[in-house]
């Protein structure tokens, strides 16, 4: 009789923490979600559509003006930071799975073990790094691109490339690693060289690649601590001419981050408007993500 | 055909291997020799003192380092609570029209901006978790171990707190989808031996405590290295009693977020920081040893 | 074949979505173009009378002191309301330190501080041979705030001096009621004054507010000069104690102080007047007791404007000897310009933008509706003296 | 004789281990030819050195010649996928490449090896595949869909038909039935038999009973060598050599 209540009362315990653990955790999101959305969406549709191409109203003025600058910031960055750092990425996942011959195996082992170790890696760390190097090469740069600064666009693309690569790398080749190796002898057995058989290979994995590329997508969207010595962040727009590479840009963190903490109504009031529009992006992403992977 | 073997097309794509290859020691480099001037001028000094003085271009950052790590730790008991609590919750009770809104909701979570996390942390968690927690735990007479909160409630306790409820997401879906892969036969073999359900779980997840260990060390990592939503509540003082937990104190990124703008003024501040930078390279790949030792793959 | 009909349609809709995304893309992208060229095209049509007209748009970058940032925004968004676009302005508030070391470096078009250039950038300068200018382009003062609520409410000013002040710091007074702080108020408030320690909240960033607070302590204090020192990060002997605390940012130390019964901190003025908190009166060096305001400040930095040495020289120190603790009935004791720092040998179009803006900034800029609250403009000394450092910066010939 | 595959003096290790030692074989064209003989003798490596696949695995060293329609294999001027193109292989595991449509694994091949200038003429060659491996009628109407759905006899047959459709000279398989229910492996087996009209087929078995029915020649090994070679009548009546007595009589081990 005895144990058989003690069991109970275990029971009965172990349920309470459960669902108490399991309330903790999502509390706290959909009070985050629950602020942004009230927050932010006011903000938001009072300077409607301006506030995604107004700059920032003067600190302590009545008016919240817009983040602008720092839509476009993300755009530039995100856009390039894809461009270049996607088949980089994919390509040496690619070259790491399929090596043959010893020194490719080689390096494959030796860009594994590096790339891994930057993973879950500090990303204030790797934007110090980037500003270090950045400042170090900046006489050599401007020796040819005179217009070349420390703070750039340029530095933040090779921030988010390093805080990113990483990943989308060690997914796309674990995805690669296993793949049976019946199919990828199927598909050498029937004459394909290499660079096709990864082409098959990728297009067998296209679930794995896109489910990569979004969770890249999404890690550049959000990335702050990278982006404060590189991008350095701006309230203005930058003329898009040649030179827009080498000039300092905003982005939607980097102006959640200054603006909340600028202690002015108005600029922590755009402040939860830009973590709204982060929050819509990142949900927009999510959602693109499922149907393409549901698609598949 | 010839050319094909002038110039094997897979050769040129190692050049994507290399540019990664260089940039990882670059990094690397970058660290090392920006810290060497502080390292040859105190060596190991400033992992062990706590006097961060400019004027007198002292630079010790153990109450940095303390703060990262009691701060990370804290967090990863937190997280690990509540992980393991709602992936039990989520594979073994909830019903399944509830999942796939959970589920969502919590790879959403998973994705929000952390410097979103910090917004929200700064104006709704700090001021709830000072009047509703650290004020009257204080009260209680545990301020003597744990310290007095400030006025705004930031303090290396709420940057744990936010820092646990950040992981968490991720966490608990590794758990998650570890439970809900454990074969049905074992599941069915254990209940046939007639456990009730809680020992049932309890056996799961010994079942799988190396997704618990790769869970921990994942939690651990991020929790180590987040940078913006930490400096927005860590409250950033030079606190050398980073284990008094209610007060604000500084993480290690937090300090190079704060300090490196003026570092430049000073010898040896910009060094120093490089230095602490280097320190937490070495958890960081600690963390990363120990995941790819013992952990699965994520 | 039906397959490959099929295959078309999943094709299709691919396709659609593809277009779609690089559609909204593409749409979002022309609209910010559009702005920018409209922009540029108002600027064309409504040319400034007095510059010689840039056609190209001109685009800025400078970082440096957090004080000023709520004003360098404001004059921003004027001027280029102004100009039409045709020079774009961002300003970063990174801290002093690093606008004068980021500048230094070459990675800003000008850096601002809220104190001048410093020893070491001054030799860096040296070594590379470099022609620069430094102009004041505001006063700046600060603020010494507390929260005494009992003192408040019977009607009293604190009054302190810069040795008190420097006391309480190093950790000599402990306690509000100290003899040394009663005695220097005025004989009623002398009782409300509680018998309760003094909670000492100080900057926990670096700042250019803490190096002119700093730099007050150790002009007026000898052990204050000898024990702490001055600059952007400090040690604080009474955060030793228990007795004392840092917080993030001007904004951080004044919530900390209204938040805070018995507690005192320094924030720039600007913060204060914002808050609204009680503001400390402080012994000049005349004997009077005065409040940080814009007679005063101004009083102090016109003294001060006399010695102002040139926009080349080495300034480092000079705000220490000269705008702190100056003579007169009214001057307020710490007080400072905050500059900027330019190189002289720019590309045309770069010096005429800076030279244009800072022009605006030293006449428009400093009118009462220009003016963000809380700061204060330059007297009209020091005004005219910046407007001629300025000058240096227009190409010769 | 017309010898399609000629092996000279194959010695093949892996890792340091050898695993052939010194196999000498002459493939004649159009018939089937079975390679039996105990796990671990050697035979998947044999296949696998046939069409290079080999070549993807670490620290395999090859030494010998193997001729494939005169086509030197191991030569250093040879390019693997040109000898993959002469030989097709089947596997032990149905293996189409499963988020792939039906009709798309069956024209990898031609797609990958530009077979075909046309849809139409890659559409003839598809059913004509599909038709060889007695799937066309089961298929024909959901070409569409995934390779995952059809069943696992279906699948190998499928996998049968992407190797012809690339209209190769010899085609490998490696114990091609012993994943299929015996109703599957009966209907593969059919299949074999029928093959050998268009390309000569080299099957690894260790299923004896297979050997004699669908095969022409037997080759029986062990151990990295070939222990004995002849027409299959008369290795199963009338065998030579004491171990292969053993195996096919089921004494083995």
């Amino acid at each position: 009789m005895k144990p058989l209540m003690l069991r109970k009362i275990r029971s009965l315990t172990m349920l309470a923490l459960i669902s108490t653990a399991f309330a903790l955790t999502l509390l706290p999101v959909l009070s985050l979600i629950g602020t942004v959305v009230y927050n932010g969406m006011s903000v938001v549709f009072r300077n409607f559509p301006g506030i995604f191409f107004d700059i920032p109203a003067a600190p302590g003025s009545s008016e919240v003006g817009g983040i602008g600058p720092h839509l476009l910031g993300t755009m530039l960055l995100v856009a390039l930071a894809m461009a270049i750092g996607t088949p980089i990425s994919i390509l040496a996942a690619v070259f790491t799975a399929e090596a043959i011959k010893s020194w490719e195996r080689n390096l494959g082992r030796l860009t594994r073990l590096l790339t891994h170790m930057m993973i879950e890696f500090p990303t204030i760390v790797v934007g110090l790094a980037v500003y270090g190097l950045m400042t170090t090469l900046a006489p050599y740069i401007r020796a040819l691109i005179p217009g070349f600064r420390p703070f750039s666009l340029l530095s933040g693309v090779i921030a988010l490339i390093m805080v990113s690569a990483p990943y989308m790398y060690a997914q796309v080749e674990d995805g690669l690693k296993s793949i049976p190796q019946h199919i990828r002898e199927a598909v050498y057995s029937l004459g394909a060289g290499r660079v096709l058989t990864s082409y098959v290979l990728l297009r067998y994995l296209k679930s794995t690649v896109y489910a990569a590329i979004s969770i890249s997508l999404a890690r550049m969207i959000s990335e702050t601590a990278a982006l404060f010595f590189t991008a350095f962040g701006s309230n203005v727009y930058p003329p898009l001419d040649s030179n827009l590479l080498f000039r300092p840009v905003g982005s939607l963190t980097l102006a959640v981050y200054t603006l909340g903490l600028s202690g002015y109504e108005n600029w922590v009031e755009l402040s939860w408007a830009a973590s709204f529009i982060l929050l819509m992006l990142c949900l927009a992403l999510f959602a693109l993500s499922k149907v393409v992977i549901r698609g598949e | 055909m010839r050319i094909r073997r002038f110039l094997d097309v897979f050769t040129i794509v190692s050049l994507a291997n290399s540019i990664l290859i260089l940039s990882v020691v670059l990094v690397s480099l970058v660290l090392v020799v920006e810290s060497l001037p502080i390292i040859a001028r105190d060596g190991l000094l400033p992992l062990v003192t706590s006097i961060w003085n400019p004027v007198k271009e002292e630079y010790g950052f153990l109450f940095a380092l303390g703060g990262s790590l009691v701060t990370a730790s804290l967090a990863l008991v937190f997280s690990l609570a509540l992980s393991i609590g709602s992936a039990v919750m989520y594979a073994e009770f909830l019903p399944r029209r509830f999942r796939v809104i959970v589920k969502n909701l919590m790879d959403l979570a998973a994705s929000i901006p952390s410097v979103v996390y910090g917004l929200w942390g700064l104006k709704v968690l700090s001021p709830v978790l000072r009047t509703y927690i650290m004020e009257p735990l204080s009260e209680l007479g545990l301020s003597q171990f744990v310290g007095r909160p400030t006025p705004a409630g930031t303090s290396i306790f709420t940057a744990s707190i936010l820092l646990a409820i950040m992981v968490t997401p991720l966490a608990s879906a590794i758990i998650r989808e570890r439970l809900l892969a454990i074969p049905s036969h074992i599941r069915e073999a254990l209940y046939s031996l007639g456990l009730t359900k809680v020992e049932v779980i309890t056996l799961e997840l010994k079942y799988i405590k190396r997704s618990i260990l790769t869970a921990t060390a994942v939690s651990y990592g991020r929790a180590v290295g987040e940078t913006a939503a930490v400096a927005m509540v860590v409250g950033n003082v030079i606190n050398l009693e980073f284990f008094k937990v209610f007060k604000p104190g500084y993480t290690i990124s937090s300090l190079i977020a704060d300090q490196y703008p003026n570092a430049e003024a000073y010898y040896f501040m910009k060094h120093a920081l490089f230095y602490s930078a280097l320190v937490m390279f070495f958890v960081s790949l600690a963390i990363n040893i120990v995941l790819l030792k013992f952990g699965e793959r994520v | 074949m039906e397959h490959s009909l099929r295959s078309r349609v999943t094709k299709t809709r691919r396709l659609v979505l593809i277009v779609g995304i690089v559609l909204v893309l593409s749409t979002v992208g022309s609209l910010i173009v559009q702005k920018q060229i409209s922009q540029t095209e108002t600027a064309t049509v409504n040319p400034q009378p007095e510059s010689k007209t840039t056609s190209r748009l001109v685009y800025i970058t400078g970082g440096g002191a957090s004080f000023i940032n709520p004003q360098m925004q404001a004059w921003i968004r004027v001027f280029m309301e102004k100009t039409g676009g045709t020079i774009s302005i961002n300003y970063q508030s990174i801290g002093s330190g690093a606008g004068e070391a980021k500048w230094l470096e070459g990675a800003l078009d000008f850096g601002a501080s809220d104190i001048a250039i410093s020893k070491t950038g001054y030799e860096k300068l040296k070594e590379s041979g470099k022609r620069f200018i430094q102009v004041p382009i505001i006063a700046g003062s600060v603020a010494l705030v507390y929260n005494l609520p009992r003192f408040s409410e019977a009607g009293c000013t604190l009054r302190l001096t810069g040795e008190t002040v420097a006391d309480i710091y190093l950790g000599k007074i402990i306690r509000w009621s100290d003899p040394r702080i009663v005695e220097l108020q005025e004989g009623r408030c002398r009782n409300f004054l509680p018998d309760a320690e003094i909670f000492g909240i100080h900057r926990s960033d670096g700042s250019g507010t803490t190096a002119l607070f700093t730099m007050y302590l150790s002009l007026v204090s000898r052990e204050w000069a000898e024990r702490v020192g001055y600059g952007y990060t400090v040690t604080w002997p009474r955060d030793a104690l228990g007795l004392g605390e840092g917080a993030r940012g001007n904004e951080g130390v004044s919530a900390k102080v209204q938040a805070t019964p018995n507690s005192i901190g320094y924030v720039e003025l600007a913060y204060a007047v914002q808050l609204k908190l009680p503001v400390a009166m402080l012994r000049n060096r005349d004997g009077y007791f005065v409040y940080p305001n814009a007679t005063t400040v101004m009083e102090a930095l016109r003294a001060a404007a006399k010695e102002l040495p040139g926009p080349q020289e080495f300034w480092g120190d000079l705000p220490l000897k000269h705008y702190m603790n100056r003579e007169g009935r009214l001057s307020y004791p710490i007080v400072g310009t905050p500059a900027v720092f330019m190189y002289i040998d720019l590309p045309k179009d770069l010096a005429d933008a800076l030279y244009e803006f800072f022009k605006w900034v030293l006449t428009e800029g400093q009118k009462p509706e220009n003016i963000v609250e809380g700061f204060i403009p330059l007297p009209e000394e020091m005004r005219i003296k910046a407007l001629q450092y300025l000058e240096l910066l227009k190409p010769r010939g | 004789m017309d010898s399609v595959v000629q092996i000279r003096d194959l010695w093949v290790s892996i890792g340091g281990r050898s695993i052939l030692r010194g196999v000498n074989l002459e493939i004649p064209r159009n018939v089937v030819f079975a390679i039996m003989g105990p796990s671990g003798s050697g035979k998947s490596t044999l296949l696998r050195s046939l069409n290079r696949i080999l070549d993807l695995y670490e620290g395999v060293s090859v030494k010998g010649q193997i001729l494939i329609d005169g086509v030197d294999v191991y030569n250093s001027k040879t390019d693997p996928s040109e000898v993959r193109r002469l030989v097709g292989m089947v596997f032990q595991i149905p293996n189409p490449i499963p988020n792939m449509s039906i009709y798309d694994n069956v024209a990898l091949g031609p797609r990958i090896n530009k077979l075909v200038r046309s849809r139409w003429e890659l559409d003839n060659l598809v059913r004509w595949a599909l038709e060889k491996a007695y799937l066309w009628d089961e298929v024909k109407d959901r070409l569409h869909l995934p390779a995952s759905k059809l069943s696992g006899g279906q699948q190998q047959r499928l996998c049968i038909a992407r190797a012809l459709a690339m209209k190769p000279k010899v085609l490998l398989m490696d114990e091609p039935t012993s994943n299929l229910d015996p109703v599957a492996s009966a209907k593969i087996e059919e299949l074999i038999v029928e093959l050998k009209r268009d390309v000569t087929v080299v099957l690894v078995t260790h299923n004896s009973f297979q050997a004699s029915r669908v095969s022409d020649y037997v080759a029986f090994m062990y151990d990295g060598q070939i222990l004995e070679v002849g027409p299959t009548g008369q290795i199963f009546t009338r065998p030579k050599n004491k171990l292969t007595e053993k195996y096919i009589t089921g004494r083995f081990g």
